[in-house]
């Protein structure tokens, strides 16, 4: 079925009684070419275009829960590519280049929404830091811009241009960064990938790998072993368990990142906006709920929630930047597992186990990943061969001294 | 302005007249009304607008849970949108708007979305809005955030302050309700130290609202009794306005006290709000339970509310927002609204009960066995159509409805730390699981005891049992005689008969339709179902209608709701202002300020401080005349350079390493050797992460055998403490080494230029001899100045100048700075700042915070040799990995425009000439510029691939950012002196 | 969080910096033979379970003690704090 | 003897004083402190030359005990910091190396601190609003390091709930003094 604005209104004047499932919900088969574990963001992105893209066919996607509910639920649905470095820069630009044709490549209105993101400035060093990263987007191909103090106050009036402890000296703007409604983006790809053959098994664990003379053959699941020829992991967040399971230790660590929604208000903010004084970014859903958060937690944690001092922390960073937040309400705070990488970037790359690939260590960065990592990880599954776009980001980067250190933090995972 | 809708008695305070108004209209209210209590007096059925559709809509709980009613409350920078009506204090002068609608609430253009409802379904948008794809940001999604939110913020600064503060309890009692009153008393009399926190701003919970009595008292006269008692107590602190809003870990809750929001301004000095953050050792939830509807056609006129509800707001607040009410349940509490409110003079036209076999408890007309399948009234209800147990429709005229599907125990505080509560099918409803935030026990309703009598025992039993473990004594309270009626329910979700629309999520406009629409698509998992109908991701969380959404899911899978589950409960409890999360970090509280030892002496010179950390520096110091900071800091140089400069350097990290090993610990701290350093001489010396990354660089004095001095950069004082302590506790316990972090004993300025011998020798006692010979370049020591001050010498050089850094104690150091300048009067001293400071660091070629950025290797900074291969430090073995060991690294070079009038600019991006300018073609970046007075012209530092092998090339800086192109020359970073004459002079 | 300190008690987590693994005490010989290697661990590849955590924690707020708190990353319920010094002794560390 | 004069950690020639209500907020610049840590296999030897400093038994972890002449408090594993008045102990570090010898390290630090003295009936209420230190249970002669408002002070407890002295940052001083006197007023 093609969704269209034509087909919603036939529908509604017939009852809406012809939708049909947006996703089936098919019996594990016994074998697939390829099996990829974790119906996430990542996974469903890469069933989608292995399918699409690469030819794939007996494609399934395993989820222990319900699709879509690890970070690509419940994250800040920020999308951007203004990174530093040259292993990062491309690989997400070629993912923001994805976002925006994505509505139309799969059929799915998932409110991508390029308002722009703007990085403040608050000391000369910071200045000079992201001149250097501008001038790195640009060269790579992405755009950026670099505001002046009235430019900015001409586009956010109402921040603390007078009293602020650190004042605002000016700031990077990539105008294509935004948001997207997350959940539609799992969604979108699932149906994608659905209707392209792809089995998306709901509510299958994966309890361990069937490996053989450093083959990986499969995965036992709690619906039954389950064979495959090539086996990928998306499952961000719980890497660390999920791999264990195939003997593995990875240079990652598990820790809480928590997220926030205010209460549903008019317009207020045009696009992204991030205090580089303290830990506070925010935008604002097509509902009217800004949806904001800061920094990590700090401490490796599995337990998808987190503590207060925390939430005070973003909140000082809001009301430091911008104290008419004041008697607005916070409605809702969640935390989510994020990956952290010794380094603070991702691994798509395959394992020392044949037929077994990984793709993981996303930090809080995630979800801007996602068509990028799909795309990248299925051309790695398709080929063996990494994407050019994704060559950096290897396991062995850190035996040889090759890391991608965005905030130059080294290795420790919850300063990234 | 007549409330006529207002009844006899009540626990409010008729001689208290509050005037306020609604959409600019006046009313009158008295003290203990809400927003709601009052406009529902004065005959105000109609409060808000929906979310999606802008129905028409009413209040429909009398709690904090309310969907509906949420207005702008008060006016100008104080405005507060979508505030409940049902919990909103009044107090005189308040101002209240309705929101989401224009131009009026009665007429609300935006209405005309309800008329394409059947377009608008759950999800709709997901399906279309897709072409042409450049419409999405300029038209449609404009259009759809005009229409969406809610209220709307002022924008201006929140005039109001609030206050953060630390609370330690044995025993938390959430909710002061029958269970936790009772709870309170048992823990209060037995000596615990107790809190009892409520969010109402009168005490009792539901004893208020109901005629139950409690021995021989009204229930609302056994709760003041109790409060008052509790209120005696030296060990009980009794926090009404007071929300707990989550559990957290290890028995912290945190609670919103609302200090000054039933007044019209705050008080001098005082906080709106405070948030608290309650360790307690013990806690125990007493939060009730919240009535749910029962969802049927047109279900959401104003007028239709909780059966409870219209209870709590006849008996209460005395008001009735009707004179003819109709009742609606499945359940007896259904019918105890009727009594109630039949008993107050409200004519009661029917009770409708689903169940065949019910029976009156009061004279009114009883509907056994019946339905109500619609409403009429557009802004306010009129009147039911009832399918009767016959089969018949009959039509009843009413202004308000009541409806009760049965209670949800509160449960939400048990599951913040992702505990999944239990159905329990005798009483149809989620109760508290087992794995709920360990220390936190449940008592009352909360629990699923809906009875006053059960809730009253079980509370009191709880606190004992809670206090029994942390080895307190209590007793059980002797029970009085009390209301203890069984729940009698059958339970029923919605109504499948009806032309209109069933609502389930009455702000977010969810209807058992889109229920039904997301099975059809398989969004069947409650997650799903959630995030596809925005069910229950209102303002209200879903707190009526969550279970009535899950319920018609369950019904059309064919599961078990207990199976069905439900969404997670997420703090806070209820929203809570952003200003009190922040509590007074705001503005130039934001974060406290460190003031170097000169900051008096400077900001009388007319100083312009800059942040650097938390620290503020004199940036420069400009003199009459000098219209550019660029004047001020050339002078600041070339003085310098000339004769003589100070610098305040406080700020730089001092660290205090004493002990027997303490020659041998920096040896291991830092890449380069120490363990031979003379006392008496300074050494400059580079840290590595463990990583074999440039972490930090400084200097380290030896001041005797088992003394040294560590300085460090400014940003990293602290995380080079730290590192050290780890260094010494984890990895080298046995090491004889003592730190102590001593950054602000000291007050350290820099005197540099070819005159600071001279100005210190009139400054520094005579015994003390500065000649080159006796104190030469990278000596130190302790001296006195000025007559027997003690202070410390240090001959070391940041700008390449004959320099030293003299520190004498912090609370000396403003007359130190004043003596040093008029002591430097007759060779012109200037003071610079840190702007000059930069300047001549980058003149001197010494790398800095924007050269140290985590990133560089000493490899980088051309340091290579100094990382020791003949001795265990930190980071040396992974410095020799093979990507940090490349031969044609980005190596630190200086940089000088090839045209001398061009600026170098920091971040501009490195190309060899001729190449394209892109990624590929990338040859490094430069870190640090400024201009050099001295050279006159512009010039840089810059990490350039293989930069060594490349001095005299021509290349070219790129800043397509700043579309600055220019040519500059790969030089020595040491433009000045690059034999190191002047700082051995 | 609360961090029942061996020396002062129960204090709040605020006052700490955390650092990860406990295994960082164990810092490797550097003239081993594979001493790259095992730097290379020892740095890039820690304990990251789905339950009882061994991690250093510095009172930075406080004492300035280095703590080794065992801790439940699943619940965050904390069973056992030791002061590191003692656990890197322990551990045969030295000088 | 030198002629620079010192200016206190608010920058003033005199101390400030503040009062809310019937409690007092009194800069305290007159106290000289230092640091004693025992040198490793010397911890005994140095418990025995600080108590004789003192005079008085050395106090354990989070106390402090107020010797004839100078008092001190606990601050570390084998670490404690040495107070006395200024006047009368200019180089105080000097004069605890000469008795402490080789089993301690000393450190000055009169210079690294700002002190505030909060005095009178109430502190119970203000303190709640500036730290997570469970001051109702705390006895007189407790001592805690922990954070006011982002920064790290001592909490020194002199008298049962009556006076309180806060030792913070000298930089901060001025952060640390609006801190204490936004909390009185708020509390009070």
């Amino acid at each position: 079925m093609r969704y269209s604005g034509f087909k919603v209104i036939k529908e509604a004047l017939t009852g809406h009684r012809g939708w049909t499932p947006a996703w089936r919900d098919p019996a594990p088969q016994a074998e697939y070419d390829v099996i990829i574990i974790g119906g996430g963001g990542h996974g469903l992105a890469t069933a989608y275009y292995l399918a699409k893209e690469f030819g794939g066919t007996r494609i399934a996607v395993l989820e222990k829960g319900w699709i879509g509910g690890g970070n690509v639920g419940r994250n800040t649905t920020i999308i951007r590519s203004n990174y530093l470095l040259d292993g990062n820069e491309p690989f997400y630009e070629f993912s923001l280049k994805l976002w925006e044709g994505l509505e139309q490549d799969f059929n799915y209105n998932a409110m991508v929404s390029q308002r722009g993101i703007l990085n403040l400035i608050h000391t000369d060093a910071q200045r000079d830091a992201f001149t250097r990263r501008g001038n790195g987007m640009i060269l790579n191909g992405a755009d950026a811009e670099l505001l002046s103090v009235e430019q900015i106050r001409k586009r956010y009036p109402f921040l603390n241009f007078n009293d602020a402890r650190f004042p605002i000296k000016g700031g990077l703007a990539q105008h294509r960064g935004g948001t997207v409604r997350h959940d539609a983006v799992a969604w979108g790809y699932a149906r994608g990938a659905d209707q392209r053959g792809v089995d998306i098994i709901q509510n299958c664990e994966v309890t361990g790998f069937r490996i053989e003379n450093g083959v990986c053959k499969g995965v036992e699941t709690s619906r039954g072993f389950i064979a495959a020829k090539k086996v990928g992991c998306a499952v961000a967040g719980s890497s660390g368990r999920l791999m264990a399971k195939a003997g593995m230790r990875l240079p990652i660590e598990s820790h809480v990142l928590q997220a926030f929604v205010s209460e549903g208000l008019k317009p207020v903010l045009p696009g992204v906006i991030t205090f580089g004084a303290g830990h506070f970014y925010c935008s604002q859903s097509d509902k009217g709920g800004l949806v904001f958060g800061g920094d990590i937690d700090g401490y490796n944690s599995y337990a998808q929630r987190g503590n207060l001092p925390v939430v005070e922390d973003v909140a000082e960073g809001g009301m430091a930047l911008f104290p008419g937040l004041g008697r607005v309400r916070l409605l809702r705070m969640w935390g989510g597992i994020m990956d952290m990488s010794m380094d603070g970037s991702p691994i798509i790359d395959r394992t020392h186990i044949e037929g077994l690939y990984f793709n993981g260590g996303w930090c809080y960065g995630g979800f801007k990943a996602t068509p990028a990592s799909g795309w990248c990880f299925a051309h790695l599954l398709a080929t063996d061969a990494p994407h050019p776009v994704a060559t950096a980001y290897r396991f062995d980067r850190f035996e040889k001294g090759r890391m991608i250190d965005e905030k130059g933090m080294g290795a420790q995972p919850n300063l990234h | 302005m007549t409330q006529s809708n207002r009844l006899t008695a009540g626990r409010i305070d008729r001689a208290q007249v509050l005037n306020f108004t609604f959409d600019g209209k006046r009313y009158q209210g008295h003290g203990g009304d809400t927003l709601a209590s009052a406009l529902l007096a004065n005959g105000v059925r109609l409060m808000g607008r929906s979310f999606k559709y802008h129905r028409p809509r009413g209040v429909l709980s009398a709690g904090s849970e309310e969907p509906n009613a949420l207005v702008e409350l008060r006016g100008g920078a104080r405005q507060e949108p979508n505030t409940r009506a049902t919990t909103a204090e009044l107090f005189d002068g308040l101002e209240a708007k309705s929101q989401n609608r224009w131009p009026s609430l009665a007429f609300d253009a935006m209405a005309i979305n309800d008329r394409f409802s059947a377009f608008l379904t759950a999800g709709f948008y997901y399906k279309t809005f897709m072409w042409p794809a450049a419409f999405w940001e300029k038209l449609y999604e404009p259009m759809i955030r005009r229409a969406a939110g809610l209220g709307s913020i002022s924008f201006e600064p929140d005039p109001d302050c609030y206050d953060k503060g630390f609370l330690h309890c044995d025993l938390l009692v959430i909710g002061a309700g029958p269970a936790g009153l009772s709870a309170a008393l048992t823990a209060g009399r037995a000596g615990a130290r107790v809190i009892l926190a409520d969010e109402d701003f009168l005490l009792g919970g539901r004893l208020n609202t109901e005629t139950i009595s409690v021995g021989e008292q009204s229930g609302g006269d056994w709760a003041g009794t109790i409060v008052a008692e509790l209120a005696q107590m030296p060990n009980v602190r009794v926090m009404m306005r007071t929300t707990v809003i989550g559990a957290f870990d290890h028995g912290i809750y945190g609670a919103v006290e609302r200090v000054s929001d039933h007044l019209a301004v705050p008080p001098e000095g005082k906080p709106r709000q405070i948030l608290w953050r309650i360790t307690s050792r013990r806690a125990l939830l007493c939060a009730g339970a919240i009535e749910r509807p029962i969802a049927f056609s047109d279900n959401d006129r104003p007028g239709i509310m909780l059966a409870g509800a219209l209870r709590a707001y006849v008996n209460r607040w005395a008001v009735t927002p009707a004179r003819d009410v109709v009742i609606f349940g499945n359940n007896d509490d259904a019918h105890r609204s009727a009594a109630d409110l039949l008993a107050r003079g409200v004519h009661v036209a029917a009770v409708v009960d689903i169940r065949a076999q019910a029976k009156p408890i009061a004279d009114y007309e009883l509907l056994a066995g019946a339905q109500v399948v619609g409403t009429q009234g557009r802004l306010g209800i009129r009147g039911v159509e009832v399918r009767l147990a016959s089969g018949e429709i009959r039509r009843i005229n009413c202004g308000a409805l009541g409806v009760s599907g049965g209670w949800n125990p509160n449960v939400h505080l048990t599951c913040h730390k992702r505990g999944r509560p239990e159905w329990r099918e005798d009483i149809a409803a989620f109760v508290p699981g087992p794995d709920g935030p360990a220390g936190l026990s449940v008592a009352g309703a909360a629990t699923g005891l809906f009875s006053t009598a059960s809730a009253l025992s079980s509370g009191s039993k709880a606190a004992a049992a809670a206090l029994r473990d942390l080895g307190i004594r209590a007793r059980a309270l002797p029970q009085p005689a009390t209301e203890d009626a069984p729940v009698s329910i059958t339970p029923f979700w919605h109504v499948a008969e009806g032309k209109g629309r069933a609502w389930l999520d009455q702000q977010n406009d969810v209807t058992v339709k889109d229920v039904k629409l997301a099975h059809q698509e398989n969004f069947r998992s409650v997650e799903h179902l959630k995030r596809y109908t925005t069910l229950g991701m209102a303002t209200d969380q879903g707190k009526t209608s969550n279970l009535g959404g899950l319920a018609v899911m369950a019904e059309l899978t064919g599961q078990t709701i207990a199976k069905t589950g439900t969404t997670i409960f997420r703090p806070p409890y209820t929203p809570v202002a952003l200003g009190v999360l922040a509590g007074r970090s705001r503005g130039k509280d934001f974060r406290p300020v460190r003031k170097t030892p000169s900051h008096k002496w400077a900001q009388e010179q007319g100083a312009v401080f800059v942040e650097v950390g938390m620290w503020l520096r004199a940036q420069w110091f400009p003199r009459p005349g000098e219209t550019h900071w660029r004047e001020s800091v050339d002078r600041e140089v070339l003085a310098t350079r000339r004769s003589v400069g100070i610098c305040d350097v406080t700020t730089l990290g001092k660290i205090d390493v004493q002990g027997g090993d303490a020659a041998a610990f920096l040896n291991r701290i830092y890449a380069n050797g120490f363990a031979k350093l003379a006392v008496g001489k300074v050494r400059y010396g580079l840290m590595l992460r463990e990583d074999g990354i440039a972490m930090d660089d400084g200097t380290a004095a030896r001041l005797a055998e088992d003394h040294f001095v560590v300085t460090t950069t400014t940003a990293n004082a602290v995380n080079v403490y730290r590192h050290m302590e780890f260094a010494r506790q984890c990895l080298w316990p046995d090491m004889d080494v003592q730190l102590i972090s001593t950054t602000e004993s000291w007050a350290q300025f820099s005197v540099a230029g070819p005159n600071s011998r001279r100005l210190l020798q009139k400054v520094v006692d005579p015994a003390f001899d500065l000649s080159n010979e006796a104190f030469p370049f990278m000596a130190c020591g302790e001296i006195t100045v000025c007559g027997g001050l003690r202070a410390r010498l240090f001959r070391i050089s940041f700008s390449g100048e004959l320099a030293y850094e003299i520190a004498v104690p912090t609370r000396y150091g403003d007359a130190m700075i004043r003596r040093l300048m008029a002591a430097g009067e007759e060779f012109d001293v200037v003071a610079y700042g840190t702007e000059a400071l930069g300047v001549m660091r980058i003149e001197k070629g010494h790398a800095a915070g924007n050269e140290l950025n985590g990133t560089t290797t000493a490899r980088n900074l051309g340091m290579a040799q100094m990382v020791s291969k003949t001795k265990d430090s930190i980071g040396s073995v992974l410095s020799e990995r093979e990507g940090l060991s490349e031969p044609d690294t980005l190596t630190l070079v200086g940089l000088r425009p090839v045209d001398a009038t061009q600026r170098v600019l920091a971040g501009a991006h490195l190309m060899t000439k001729g190449t394209v300018a892109n990624a590929a073609n990338d040859q490094g970046y430069i870190t640090s510029a400024a201009y050099s007075p001295n050279l006159g012209h512009s010039i840089g530092l810059a990490f350039l691939r293989n930069g060594a092998a490349r001095k005299g090339e021509v290349i070219e800086a790129v800043s397509p950012l700043t579309g600055l192109n220019v040519d500059v020359e790969v030089v020595s970073a040491h433009f000045i002196d690059p034999e190191g004459e002047r700082l051995r002079a | 969080m609360i961090i029942n300190h061996p020396l002062l008690g129960p204090r709040d987590a605020q006052e700490f910096t955390y650092l990860g693994d406990a295994a960082l005490i164990e810092r490797p010989d550097w003239q081993a033979e594979d001493a790259h290697r095992q730097f290379y661990e020892y740095l890039y590849l820690r304990d990251n379970p789905a339950g009882e955590h061994r991690e250093l924690w510095f009172h930075e707020q406080g004492d300035r003690s280095w703590l080794v708190v065992t801790r439940n990353t699943l619940t965050h319920e904390i069973t056992h704090v030791d002061l590191a010094r003692d656990v890197a002794r322990a551990k045969g560390r030295s000088k | 003897m030198h002629d620079l004069v010192a200016i206190t950690s608010l920058g003033a020639n005199a101390a400030r004083l503040d009062c809310v209500g019937a409690v007092t907020l009194t800069e305290v610049p007159d106290w000289a402190l230092a640091s004693v840590t025992a040198r490793l296999g010397q911890e005994d030897a140095c418990r025995v030359a600080l108590a004789t400093l003192l005079g008085v038994e050395l106090p354990g972890p989070g106390g402090m005990v107020a010797g004839p002449e100078v008092s001190a408090f606990w601050t570390a594993p084998d670490q404690w910091m040495v107070e006395a008045p200024y006047e009368a102990h200019q180089d105080l570090a000097r004069a605890v190396k000469e008795v402490m010898g080789d089993t301690a390290s000393v450190t000055e630090q009169s210079d690294g601190w700002c002190r505030f003295d909060i005095e009178g009936e109430g502190l119970g209420a203000v303190f709640e609003r500036l730290c997570n230190l469970d001051l109702a249970t705390a006895a007189p002669g407790s001592a805690s390091r922990t954070a006011i408002e982002h920064m790290g002070c001592f909490v020194l407890c002199r008298t049962a709930g009556g006076h309180i002295s806060v030792i913070g940052p000298r930089s901060s001083a001025g952060s640390l003094h609006h801190a204490l006197l936004t909390a009185m007023s708020s509390a009070l």
